[in-house]
């Protein structure tokens, strides 16, 4: 395996900014994201951090600046076409199809790797790569866990696992970059150290990288590779966790001294 | 028997017509979209297939096709539908609920006033003295026309919610933001599915037209728009059968309450409220809520997937 | 299948706005199966009366007719109210071979949908005539003059078409066309339009309520000159809505209660007795219309006992021989051309004079 | 086109145009609180008209069940002067807001207790109109009826005055009606917009739940908001009946869609949004040139179609904000 | 007597039995934690005591009153204030409105602006953005005006629904210093927390639900070093 330094960037994010009225919610901020990588994202609240990953999913317009990835141009396109660049997210106030039973949830998340149109699908001609669509869900059921409810509707899940059920339909999107804000809220200590190896081992399996926004700073600081902090829109900080922790500025826009 | 189908014939199919009607205002419900557009659609329909049907002008199409008139009639309504679908759904399905609730009702009225006075409408008295659809002698047997379309219209739906394009339609409607998020055009689908039942309603107004006899403004109006959205609503609007269920009961309803002479419509109000306060989900929802869905089937073949070691 | 009863199908508009003509023609059919039952119906057998409310569309007017032909039985059918619904709901009729006559259809066409479509309410193009001439008579020096008529309502749309030709054929100088729906209450911007046109004569098309209010609301703007209305204006409920200022509106009536004949004379102190009121014309042309097929019949069960037809013969022959007699109703004497057009005598223009504020009646000048 | 034909215009304009924004409040009002649109509305306009009229005139002589029954035999206390005829014309109106709260009680709590979808309310809504309207005609027939001509004493029935050698008409009742529906809507725009009850009201309107967390009642608003809404909705109903006689009891069904396209122009459960949609649907009608008058109504529409798509949420709408 | 006793609670949701005969008391002055894993009933239970859900059995007394079939702004009068799961911030209505609003029960208009600058003062960026629409500020900022706005109404038994949730590690600690300020001056709390180990320092006692069903309680200093607790809880 290279080095993570030596990977391709497949991300790069340049003067990126965004203004609401007279507020700047993201401020002038550029870093780059290198494959593979699991890159936090921390920061007070309202920071700008959702904002941030508005900007990159299409979601927000940016008010200036630019997102790339991998030559392509990713501002400025509406969400799907960023999907169909594999970029995927969960979101932080959960945004699931609650009247959809939790299978759905997850096959409708393939709709980029599929291809039927309305007449195929009238006629019944795809059902190889609509068995493969319903393989796919089962299969990213399993791996969060929630398979043995798989007809159940989303509204119908407790907060924690609709945050899973959220995860699980952002992969089936199979995503090269995904993006998770707040993936541990609402989950109790041991199921974030259950959620670190987890956030792990899809990276892996499914050759991702990863962007993580987390309030939770020991989640953060075992799991990521490399770590940015923003404070009122600004990146202040940005580097691995040990260095980032230490950082002075760091300390007293977010983590607090003691 | 034959006297209850001589009696209920025309009832019969005003009922079956019903359902169509409420089927193509369930396309774009399925994909969120409250559009009341498909009177506005039903009377494009009528017009064609009465102008063709009696306009001098197609005399000679007339002639030479014969009854394959028929079919004409409803390919050009379908046409015409479909493309008009187009060009009102791209702009219109950029607002939202109520708001395209009334972009479609004002398209339903402008389409009126245009009726109104055009030369080839016939304006206020519209057309009349339209031919029977394959020489047919009796109202019962437009069964033949509705009865087949309403089928392949339902095997049509059926299919399509089991779709790929099925699934968009429902994210959709569910979040269409989390859809857009998710890989999936909202704009494309809510398109498709406003032009879908466009084009369904353009068919049903071609084959009601000879039905009727004749054809003027008074079809398609806000209050058929609202009665269209009844008979979904009532019905159940989440699942195929409950626009056509509610469409049949609800155009039933006030004739079966004939023998009440002036308490008939009253009654028929109260039947509207009593059914909206005991049926929320409609009456085939109540079914189905009796009849829970199996859970969905995990393919057989398919290892359990080892869990992550750590699984959230 | 023989003939049980004497029924006769009456399927006007109880329900819908409509409701406001087929409440008039209701009134008069009752007085109809009331007279001649007591005068012994069809020699000797009673008829009775089905009513069936056809509202006020095509769809309700359609199955208004399946259940009287089907269900009832009836052996012919007065209705449906409005033209437009005559359209869809006679050929029903006729495709299952029932008489039908319209007792106020009176656009252009209705005869002519079939063999057994037939009417004794008069064309506009005859009547409508009648009182643009009688307006000229009270003011010659009239030049020129505004039309309004109510765009989404059949009748009203042919009887402008008519008026108007009689005014240019008249030689009069139209200056202004307004039109305008049923359903509208305000009509300010066709009354501004029509007062600076400087009409001398205003012609209106519409039915009672937006009618009374257009010329209440031309009289509270300052018109002053002589208005002239439509069919629609044939009844008492235009009153209640202009009030005073439907004085002296210029109506063309295919009928008036001071008609002289005795069937009229009973007919008008039977109705006054029941509701307190004169007769309106769709009254005396819903009575006509059941005294036509009561008249017919007679004529066959001479011929031959109807109990013993076969309801579907009998219908046939009902159709022939109305179309074949000649009647005395209060509407006058009738007649039927071959399509089952009326040949009606006597025509009316009656001016409104309002007794008070609600109550008025219809002078005959003639 | 001329001065004094622009000012005629503007007169019209405005007088039918304050009449759809009163009627279009009452819809507004229970939209914003349940997100329902109201089709009683239009039967509860009708309503509000016959009940004052049975208050002022003591008897319905036409047709229907009612005919022969008389209030005052001796006379409406009612009538004969312009104060008399105010109280019978506020009285009419409560007993509409009563018939509101009657419809809320009986149609939509229910409804909403069983956790329907809103849209169901229309059906229901839909179903509670025809009932009244058919009982109306039940009782007193579907004849038009006028208020007597003296029922608020004599006034002149227009004013006129000259514009270069151009006369303006202005009826007195269109002087009324402007001036009771602009006091209406200074009073509730006052309500809602600067007092606690307002504040609640907004709570409620945006997520009833929330509100009932809060310790907010949201039946007693509910109740509050289908008191109101049927008190301006009769209120609009003696005006207009005022100036056009009750045009029988499918009278309030064209103002039913009117009022629809007033809220949704200006903007859902917005009231200056109901009152610039109302003004503006009236001048625009008003204005359309006397020869295309055929085409109001797709004028109104139209205006609503082209509005909408340069605003989706209407004119005084606030885009809905979705922070993600 | 407790200020809270619950007793025997079952609540479904359709065919599905979220909380099954769960009892617990939370007593006058008492801060009292209820932690378990996801889905184990604990927000169930909350809106249970706040009645926006209803019971199929069992009762809810607060301060020896009955309030289980009680309308929940009823128990907002009585003094049951709850900052819920999902925040549930009036998004159209600005902050300042928020948190008047979370004041409608009462009267005095002096108190209330006292307090208001009281929240202003605690989280600075509510009182930075108090003219903002409460649906556009950040997730944490929501969940910060969500607390306040429960505190506005001054209640006496406070129900916080994982308040840390979202929120920035200064802001947690700055809750649970409220927390406990809060209860020192008398206010009574029940408190549903992921992060147990903060929950239960800051609580006198501790609850621990599974499954809709409670598998066992006890002092909360006491059980942080429980087996149990830890293994499941703590991540130890
Ligand atoms: N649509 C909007 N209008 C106005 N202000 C906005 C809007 N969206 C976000 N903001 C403001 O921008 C700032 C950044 O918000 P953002 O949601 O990105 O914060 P965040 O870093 O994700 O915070 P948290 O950790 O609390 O989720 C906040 O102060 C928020 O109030
Ligand atoms: N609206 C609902 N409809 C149906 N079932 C529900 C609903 N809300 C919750 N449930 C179910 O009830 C059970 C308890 O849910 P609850 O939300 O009380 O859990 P919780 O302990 O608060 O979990 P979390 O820590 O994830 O918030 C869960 O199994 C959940 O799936
Ligand atoms: C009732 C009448 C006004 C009907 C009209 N004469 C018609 O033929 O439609
Ligand atoms: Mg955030
Ligand atoms: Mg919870």
């Amino acid at each position: 395996m290279t080095a993570p330094g030596e990977r391709p960037v497949v991300l790069e994010a340049r003067h990126m900014t965004r203004r609401f009225g007279g507020l700047v919610a993201v401020n002038d901020v550029s870093f780059d994201v290198r494959e593979g990588e699991i890159f936090g994202l921390i920061g007070p609240n309202g920071a700008g951090k959702t904002t941030l990953f508005n900007l990159m999913t299409g979601l927000t317009p940016p008010s200036s600046g630019t997102l790339t990835s991998r030559g392509q141009t990713v501002t400025g396109l509406p969400p799907h076409r960023v999907a169909g660049l594999g970029i995927s997210r969960t979101f932080q106030n959960i945004r699931l199809f609650r009247g959809l039973s939790a299978l759905d949830n997850v096959k409708v998340a393939t709709h980029r790797q599929t291809r039927a149109g309305l007449w195929q699908g009238v006629f019944g001609t795809a059902q190889a790569e609509e068995r493969q669509a319903e393989r796919r869900a089962w299969e990213l059921l399993d791996l969060v866990g929630l398979s043995d409810r798989a007809g159940e509707l989303a509204a119908n899940f407790s907060y924690g696992d609709q945050r899973k059920l959220e995860i699980a339909r952002a992969l089936a999107t199979e995503p090269r970059i995904l993006l998770l804000d707040e993936p541990a809220a609402g989950m109790n200590t041991s199921e974030k150290g259950q959620l670190t190896a987890f956030i792990r081992e899809v990276r892996d399996r499914f050759d991702l990288t990863v962007l993580l926004i987390e309030h939770h700073v020991p989640l953060v600081m075992g799991l990521c590779d490399r770590v940015a902090v923003l404070n009122f829109g600004q990146l202040i900080a940005i580097g691995d966790p040990a260095s980032v922790q230490r950082d002075p500025k760091v300390i007293e826009a977010y983590l607090g001294g003691e | 028997m034959n006297d209850f189908f001589s009696t209920y014939g025309s009832l019969i199919v005003m009922m079956v017509q019903a359902g169509l009607l409420g089927l193509s205002l369930y396309f774009p419900l399925q994909a969120g979209q409250l559009s009341l557009a498909t009177p506005g659609f039903y009377a494009l329909g009528g017009y064609v297939a009465a102008i063709l049907l009696t306009n001098p002008a197609f005399s000679g199409l007339r002639e030479t096709l014969g009854n394959g008139m028929f079919p004409l009639t409803w390919l050009v309504a379908a046409l015409l539908s479909g493309v008009l679908g187009l060009v009102l759904g791209l702009p219109a399905l950029r607002l939202r609920g109520i708001y395209l609730a009334l972009a479609t009702i004002a398209f339903v009225q402008i389409m009126q006033t245009l009726a109104l006075n055009l030369k080839v409408t016939g304006g206020a008295i519209g057309i009349f003295a339209i031919p029977q659809a394959f020489g047919f002698e009796r109202p019962l047997q437009y069964l033949w026309l509705f009865g087949p379309l309403l089928l392949l219209t339902l095997l049509f739906t059926r299919q399509l919610s089991r779709s790929r394009v099925g699934r968009a339609f429902h994210a959709i409607r569910e979040d269409e933001l989390a859809a857009d998020a998710m890989g999936i055009n909202p704009t494309h689908y809510k398109v498709l599915a406003f032009v879908i039942g466009a084009v369904l309603a353009g068919i049903v107004g071609a084959m009601s037209a000879p039905f009727l006899n004749t054809w003027n403004a008074k079809q398609g109006t806000f209050d058929a728009s609202i009665a269209v959205l009844a008979f979904v609503l009532i019905g159940g609007s989440r699942h195929l059968w409950g626009p056509v269920v509610g469409g049949a009961l609800l155009t039933a309803v006030p004739e079966v309450l004939r023998f009440l002479a002036d308490w008939r419509l009253v009654i028929n109000g109260l039947v509207l409220v009593v059914a909206s306060l005991y049926l929320p989900q409609g009456i085939v929802g109540a079914f189905e809520r009796w009849r829970r869905p199996a859970p969905p089937r995990r393919p057989a073949d398919l290892p359990p997937v080892t869990a992550a070691e750590g699984r959230p | 299948q023989k003939v049980s009863s004497i029924s006769l199908g009456v399927a006007v508009a109880q329900t819908s706005n409509v409701s406001l003509f087929g409440q008039e023609q209701v009134a008069g059919a009752k007085v109809a199966e009331k007279l001649i039952n007591a005068a012994g119906g069809v020699n000797g057998t009673p008829i009775k009366l089905v009513y069936q409310d056809a509202g006020g569309d095509e769809n309700g007017a359609i199955n208004a007719f399946q259940s009287l032909i089907n269900k009832s039985r009836v052996l012919g059918i007065v209705g449906p109210t409005l033209s437009q619904q005559a359209f869809a709901a006679d050929p029903v009729a006729e495709r299952a071979k029932v008489p039908v006559l319209g007792i106020s259809n009176t656009a252009k066409g209705i005869p002519q949908i079939g063999t057994y479509v037939a009417r004794v309410s008069a064309p506009i193009a005859v009547i409508a005539p009648a009182a643009v001439k009688q307006a000229l008579k009270l003011n010659p020096k009239i030049k020129k003059v505004a039309v309004m008529y109510a765009q989404n309502d059949a009748f009203s749309v042919s009887e402008t078409e008519t008026f108007q030709s009689t005014l240019k054929a008249q030689g009069l100088n139209i200056v202004t066309v307004q039109k305008s729906l049923t359903t509208d209450t305000d009509f300010t911007t066709q009354v501004t339009a029509v007062i600076n046109s400087g009409a001398e004569l205003v012609v209106v098309s519409a039915l009672a309520a937006d009618g009374g209010n257009i010329v209440k609301q031309l009289r509270q703007f300052g018109y002053k000159g002589l208005i002239v209305g439509g069919n629609g204006f044939n009844t008492a409920n235009v009153f209640p809505v202009c009030q005073k200022d439907c004085d002296g509106v210029l109506v063309a009536q295919a009928y008036s209660p001071s008609q002289k004949s005795a069937v009229n004379q009973k007919f008008v102190s039977e109705y006054r007795k029941l509701y307190k009121k004169d007769p309106p014309q769709f009254a005396a042309q819903a009575y006509a219309g059941i005294q036509v097929f009561v008249d017919a019949l007679k004529v066959i069960d001479k011929k031959k006992k109807l109990s013993t037809w076969d309801l579907a013969a009998l219908r046939t022959e009902l159709n022939k021989q109305v179309l074949a007699g000649k009647y005395s109703t209060p509407l006058g004497e009738l007649r039927f051309d071959k399509d089952g057009e009326v040949n009606q005598k006597e025509f009316f223009v009656a001016r409104i004079k309002m007794k008070d504020a609600k109550n008025g009646s219809f002078v005959f000048d003639k | 086109m001329e001065p004094s034909q622009l000012i005629q215009n503007l007169m019209n304009g405005l007088a039918i145009g304050s009449v759809y924004a009163i009627f279009a409040l009452g819809y507004t009002l229970v939209f914003s609180i349940l997100g329902i649109i109201n089709f009683a509305q239009g039967a509860v306009f009708t309503l509000g008209a016959y009940f004052t009229y049975a208050l002022v005139s003591g008897q319905f002589e036409n047709n229907g069940l009612l005919k022969g029954i008389n209030l005052f035999p001796a006379g409406s206390p009612f009538a004969g002067n312009p104060w008399a005829f105010g109280l019978a014309t506020l009285i009419g109106a409560a007993l509409a807001g009563l018939i509101a709260v009657l419809i809320e009680r009986l149609a939509f709590r229910p409804m909403r207790a069983r956790g329907a979808e809103p849209l169901l309310a229309l059906v229901s809504s839909l179903g509670v109109a025809l009932v009244i309207v058919n009982l109306i005609q039940l009782l007193v027939g579907a004849e038009s009826y006028s208020f007597p001509a003296n029922a608020y004493g004599e006034f002149r029935p227009a004013l006129t005055f000259n514009v270069g050698d151009k006369v303006v008409v202005i009826r007195s009742v269109q002087l009324v009606i402007f001036a009771v529906s602009m006091v209406m809507l200074g009073i509730l725009g006052y309500v809602i917009g600067r007092t606690k009850v307002g504040k609640a009201l907004r709570a409620v309107a945006e997520n009833p739940g929330t509100a009932s967390l809060l310790g907010i009642s949201v039946d007693r608003y509910v109740l509050i908001t289908f008191f109101l809404s049927g008190f301006l909705g009769g209120l609009a109903g003696t005006l207009v009946s005022l100036a056009f006689g009750i045009g029988g009891p499918y009278f309030g069904q064209a103002f039913g869609l009117k009022g629809l396209a007033v809220i949704v122009l200006g903007g859902l459960g917005n009231i200056p949004g109901a009152v610039l949609g109302g003004l503006l649907i009236g001048l625009a009608e008003a204005f359309v040139p006397a020869d295309y008058s055929a085409y109001k109504d797709a004028v109104a529409f139209a205006l609503l179609f082209a509005v909408l798509l340069l605003r989706p949420q209407g004119l005084l709408g606030k885009a809905q904000i979705q922070k993600v | 007597m407790a200020l809270l006793e619950i007793e025997n609670l079952s609540v479904n949701y359709g065919a599905i039995q979220a909380v099954r005969g769960l009892s617990l008391e939370v007593g006058e002055g008492e801060v009292v934690t209820l932690i378990g894993a996801n889905g184990a009933g604990k927000t169930t239970t909350l809106r249970a005591v706040s009645r926006m859900l209803r019971p199929v059995s069992g009762t809810i007394r607060f301060a020896g009153r009955d309030i289980t079939r009680l309308p929940p702004d009823e128990a907002v009068k009585l003094g049951v204030a709850q900052s819920p799961e999902g925040r549930q911030v009036l998004a159209r209505q600005s902050v300042e409105d928020n948190l008047e609003l979370g004041a409608y029960v009462r009267g005095d208009r002096a108190g209330v602006q006292a307090d208001l600058r009281q929240m202003y003062e605690r989280f600075p960026r509510l009182g930075e953005r108090r003219a903002q629409l409460a649906g556009t500020l950040s997730g944490g900022e929501q969940q910060m005006l969500a607390i306040a706005r429960a505190l506005m109404s001054r209640p006496r038994l406070l129900l916080l629904d994982e308040p840390s949730l979202g929120l920035a590690p200064l802001i947690v600690r700055e809750i649970f210093t409220i927390i406990r300020e809060l209860n020192e001056q008398g206010m009574t709390i029940l408190l549903v927390e992921q992060n147990a180990k903060l929950a239960m320092n800051a609580s006198h006692r501790t609850y621990v639900l599974e499954a809709g069903q409670l598998t066992f309680s006890g002092i909360s200093s006491e059980l942080v070093d429980d087996e149990r607790v830890l293994h499941a809880y703590l991540g130890g």
